[in-house]
């Protein structure tokens, strides 16, 4: 229940945002959201099932096209945003049985090299998906603001029902699954879990929210080429902020999404051309100082107050 | 009495090695047989082979008018067979009740994660761990892991339990109350197979005992014939340990 | 029994976490002595070996090798204080050479010469290896597996060898020409520490003896005089004799 | 006979690609770590060679040297300081630490040399090589030459020296190797060495068929990526022919489907390979 009550305070907080914020706020916001549902469906394969997915880039930018694409084909913008979700759960459903009986780190490559491929694919098929020189999507008739405003109320819906998932997720037979294949797949295995079918269902969960994501981003910005929606940083961040809020909980994603976001825009204001080095040092001091998390560290600090349910 | 378990010319090779190498035998329903032999002779390739973690290069393996030979662990774990391991495998991070609670869940005797916790509590109280319920499995003393191995299997409510070595690591007291759990298991109809290097422990509980060398099977029958057999004791002292000691017979 | 022993074990304790697997070892083994140590299934044979070869820091007591205390010593420090380790399994570099495989026993000597006169010396007491030496370890018999590890720990050119499980999983005809080979390694000065399954074959061997149960010492004296004591059948099948018929 | 030479081409390009792979392969077999730095490492590499030519006038063949030095020294800092601490943690936190540092090394490239694309004119070419109806460019093939020498030379150097014969005794069994004294630490740092030495030589010497841009690190990657699961973990036979093997695909699948879908039918390659061995074509099976 409390878990609940927290999202709900949460929602309501952040959903008030556009009274009080300038549009630059709502970008920074429409951004949290967006990197939060990224975080969040990455946890369920990666946080959850303990499985170094890298697929993330690849749902995103699925989604960003299979909307593009639905949009520039007459579908209006909503139905083709499902329509990107739907895509790229059963894309995931498809790539999990294949990849999913990989362990380690041919599960990361492959997962990798999915993200690579699915570009590659993209590029070559210019009168499909207009190819290296990207494609425009439909305008919306708005004003500036009111356009922010819309792309910041629709990403947070997406990110609170990403989280009510999670909640949910953690609570029941599913969520219990994954965490005992994350901790010890043959004794999973064991008693009686079928690895293979929660793993899928697991990576399938982390696909679903971010082609939906894609898909709403690539309308926000109107414009998507292969290098801008299937960047690796797409796969790479998600993973960074979750070590960041902490693995398998169930806000930290979303907490360590803010956190990344701050600290990316510091350094995007000061250190423009080495922002991708300062998210490099953020990586490694990270790893190497605090691989359970800031959160962790809190919790450390303060034993009584432990987050979780 | 029905046989609960059948092994039919089972062998399983790993490259050159022949670790298990046709092994038939029957397990009868609410039998406890022990399972012995020396180090490296194949005792835990068989558990795993009837569990489905290795598949069979050859022969069958039935349970309960199954055929399990080629079946996913998973499976197998929902027809009532459990096992626990060697070294203990606990899911480290989450909770004693927790750990439990998963052994009832996916066997399908609970319906969700909280009637599944309620029957976890159950059989805590039934291993003595219902002090620990709320601990995390990894800061468990090596013999209450052991009992929560135990726990855990029991969560699947089995019909055929396989202990490997829970009692190894132990001392006295602790072996004492062990056994004494697995008895009481006994008592509820559950065929047991226990894989157990301590001899006494192994001839106290056992219906029968089946003795594995070289992963062959060569020697079955109740304990005492068993223990006097000569392929025996050459198996554990040697060849020439036993010639010297004709006080063995056969 | 020498004054000072080359090698001298007191009171160690030792164990993985919280498990304890030796409670109270001590022993010693004299300049050129042939001990062995036996002891069932789970005695702590095994542990007491990855203490003598700086795998496991023991949780107390000492190793002492020449009068030096070994203390967080590395498995490269009881390499060059003159204790080689043949393991259990025996460990070969399966994919490599069997020449590589005895070049890699020597990895710490610097003198070339007598490196190459060592290895001489392996392949003239194992025929089967100078004859095999291009072909990977991983092709011979367990016998010859068994030959090629003990080879390479001569390598080390030590002043004491443990073996540890000399003759498992292996005919009888192969640890008689293992035993045979042993007495001459022995016989050239180089002390031999051996943890066997096989009891007799292990005292038939051996100058001197231990036996281990449960973590401790409970045996120990010449090698001929405990064939026939009641605590070696207690510590292998866990039954006195008396029990047993 | 077009295909010959479409073969020839696929040679040329495979046994450069052999060079890329080999000590991404050596790394990830010996520590079990994936080094994401090595594409980096490449183009370092190739900028080494670069600006020893453009202001020193040294030929980029012997900058094979220079380049290699450099990148030895880094690779040991790097893995020594930073990987060492955390080599046996899970693939998690080692395959996200090195691709922190990737994006650090591979941001400082960009602000140090730009993203433009640059390329060496050698002032005085080889000319091109005729063999029957093959035609090959000089240069391309010295290049090949010298990238499956080192390619070879790596391989005695495991084979035949101490420290190699320790490099390959931790790969099989790590505590066999400690026991035989081997420092597993120092061995660890020797091997990303080397690794690095090989991706700087590699750079060194795509600087005269590729151009330079730090743009190319992770297309370099990709290919070290795919040799190693063609060719098997660690294995240097292993990844020479996985090398030839993606060079002489590529080669054919421009000629068939135009040269834009290269990339994408290796990697879709790779993955029907990960499915059905993932082990590699050569690779030991069981053996991760």
């Amino acid at each position: 229940m409390r878990s609940w009550l927290a999202l709900a305070v949460i929602a309501a907080l952040v959903a008030a945002l556009p009274l009080a914020g300038n549009n630059y706020a709502l970008r920074l916001a429409t951004t949290v959201c967006m990197y939060s549902v990224m975080a969040q469906s990455w946890n369920f394969i990666g946080g959850f099932a303990g499985y170094p997915s890298f697929a993330t880039a690849a749902f995103f930018g699925l989604g960003a096209y299979a909307s593009a694409i639905l949009q520039n084909h007459g579908v209006p913008m909503v139905p083709a945003w499902a329509g990107a979700g739907l895509a790229a759960l059963l894309f995931a459903a498809f790539l999990g049985g294949a990849i999913l009986h990989l362990r380690g780190h041919y599960f990361a490559i492959a997962s990798l090299i999915v993200v690579e491929m699915l570009r590659e694919i993209v590029n070559t098929l210019p009168d499909f998906t207009g190819g290296g020189k990207g494609v425009n999507l439909p305008l919306l008739k708005l004003s500036v603001t009111g356009q922010a405003q819309f792309f910041f109320y629709a990403m947070l819906a997406l990110a609170v029902l990403t989280v009510a998932t999670t909640i949910v997720i953690h609570r029941s037979k599913l969520g219990f699954g994954l965490r005992c294949i994350q901790q010890n797949e043959s004794a999973a295995d064991i008693i009686g879990i079928n690895t293979y079918a929660y793993k899928t269902a697991g990576f399938s969960l982390s696909a679903v929210f971010v082609g939906v994501a894609g898909a709403i981003y690539a309308s926000w910005v109107n414009y998507i080429d292969p290098p801008d929606v299937f960047d690796v940083l797409i796969s790479v961040k998600p993973m960074v902020m979750v070590l960041l809020g902490g693995l398998g909980t169930i806000f930290g994603p979303s907490i360590g999404a803010v956190i990344l976001l701050l600290l990316e825009e510091a350094v995007w204001r000061n250190f423009l051309t080495i922002h991708v080095a300062a998210l490099g040092a953020i990586i490694v001091v990270l790893v190497l100082f605090l691989p359970n998390g800031l959160l962790a560290l809190i919790r450390e600090r303060s034993p009584t107050k432990a987050m979780a349910k | 009495m029905t046989a609960l378990l059948t092994l039919d010319g089972v062998s399983r090779r790993f490259g050159g090695l022949k670790a298990v190498d046709d092994v038939s035998f029957d397990v009868n329903e609410s039998e406890i047989v022990g399972l012995i032999g020396p180090n490296g002779s194949g005792k835990t390739t068989l558990i795993n082979l009837i569990t489905g973690v290795h598949p069979a290069t050859a022969g069958h393996v039935h349970f309960d008018g199954h055929d399990i030979t080629r079946q996913r662990p998973y499976r197998i774990a929902r027809l009532g067979l459990a096992r626990t391991f060697q070294i203990v495998q606990p899911f480290p991070r989450m909770t004693v009740v927790e750990n439990v609670a998963a052994g009832a869940l996916f066997c399908g005797h609970a319906s969700d994660v909280r009637e599944a916790q309620a029957i976890a509590r159950e059989h805590l109280e039934f291993t003595g761990l219902a002090d620990m319920a709320d601990r995390p499995a990894a800061t468990l003393t090596l013999a209450r892991r052991k009992r929560l191995e135990l726990a855990k299997s029991l969560a699947m409510r089995p019909r055929l339990l396989m202990l490997d070595e829970v009692n190894a690591g132990l001392n006295p007291t602790e072996i004492e109350e062990a056994v004494a759990i697995i008895r009481k298991i006994a008592e509820q109809g559950v065929t047991i197979i226990v894989i157990e290097h301590l001899m006494k422990v192994v001839l106290s509980i056992s219906h029968r005992l089946v003795v594995l060398h070289h992963g062959q099977l060569i020697a079955q029958g109740t304990p005492r014939k068993v223990v006097a057999d000569k392929r025996v004791i050459e198996a554990y002292l040697g060849a020439k340990y036993a010639a010297g000691n004709p006080g063995v017979s056969n | 029994m020498s004054t000072t022993p080359t090698l001298s074990v007191m009171s160690l304790q030792a164990g993985y976490g919280e498990v304890r697997v030796l409670w109270d070892v001590s022993l010693e083994v004299a300049a050129g002595e042939l001990v062995c140590i036996i002891g069932s299934n789970g005695a702590g044979k095994t542990t007491l070996m990855r203490c003598l070869s700086g795998l496991l820091q023991p949780s107390a007591g000492s190793i002492v090798i020449d009068g030096r205390p070994m203390a967080q010593a590395t498995p490269a420090d009881f390499v060059r204080a003159g204790l080689a380790h043949v393991p259990e399994g025996r460990r070969l570099f399966s994919a490599m050479s069997i020449r590589d495989n005895l070049l890699m026993g020597a990895y710490l000597r610097t003198d070339k010469v007598g490196i190459v006169a060592d290895l001489e010396r392996i392949y003239a007491m194992f025929p089967i290896l100078a004859e095999r030496q291009r072909q990977d370890a991983g092709t011979l018999s367990g016998g010859e597996q068994q030959m090629c590890a003990i080879g390479r720990g001569l390598m080390a050119a030590p002043r004491v060898l443990l073996i540890d499980e000399l003759s498992l999983g292996l005919a009888p005809r192969a640890v008689e020409l293992l035993s045979e080979t042993l007495r001459k390694v022995n016989a050239t000065g180089v002390a031999i520490l051996l943890v066997e399954q096989d009891v007799m074959n292990a005292l038939e061997l051996a100058n001197r003896a231990y036996v281990i149960d449960h973590g401790r010492v409970t045996k120990s004296g010449p090698a001929m005089g405990l064939a026939s004591d009641p605590a070696i059948c207690e510590a292998y099948m866990g039954l006195s004799k008396a029990e047993l018929q | 006979m077009i295909y010959l030479q479409i073969a020839a081409n696929g040679l040329v390009l495979g046994g450069l690609y052999a060079c890329i792979a080999v000590g991404f392969s050596l790394v990830w077999g010996v520590l079990n770590v994936i080094n994401i730095l090595h594409g980096s490492f490449i183009v370092l590499g190739s900028y080494v060679a670069y600006f020893a030519y453009v202001h020193l006038g040294i030929h980029p063949f012997i900058s094979i040297v220079i380049a290699g030095g450099v990148l030895y020294a880094l690779g040991y800092v790097v893995q020594a300081g930073i990987i060492n601490r955390v080599v046996s943690a899970p693939v998690l936190i080692t395959l996200t630490l090195t691709f922190g540092l990737d994006l650090i090394l591979n941001n400082t490239m960009l602000v140090a040399f730009t993203a433009d694309y640059r390329g060496i004119t050698l002032a005085h070419p080889l000319g091109s090589l005729e063999i029957g109806p093959v035609f090959l460019p000089g240069d391309r093939v010295a290049a090949m030459a010298l990238a499956i020498l080192l390619t070879i030379l790596l391989y005695r150097l495991l084979r035949d020296s101490t420290i190699g014969r320790a490099i390959i005794a931790v790969r099989m069994d790590r505590e066999a190797a400690a026991l035989m004294g081997v420092d597993v630490k120092r061995i660890n740092a020797i091997t990303f060495a080397i690794g690095a030495f090989m991706a700087g030589a590699a750079g060194a010497l795509l600087s005269i068929i590729f151009p330079i841009s730090p743009l190319n690190g992770p297309v370099f990657l990709g290919k070290a990526f795919v040799v190693c699961v063609l060719g098997g973990l660690g294995s240097v036979p292993g990844a020479l022919a996985g090398g030839l093997l993606l060079g002489v695909i590529e080669s054919f699948t421009s000629y068939w489907l135009g040269p834009e879908r290269a990339v994408t039918v290796s990697f879709a390659l790779l993955l029907v390979l990960l499915f059905v061995r993932p082990s590699g074509l050569m690779g030991r099976r069981g053996y991760e």
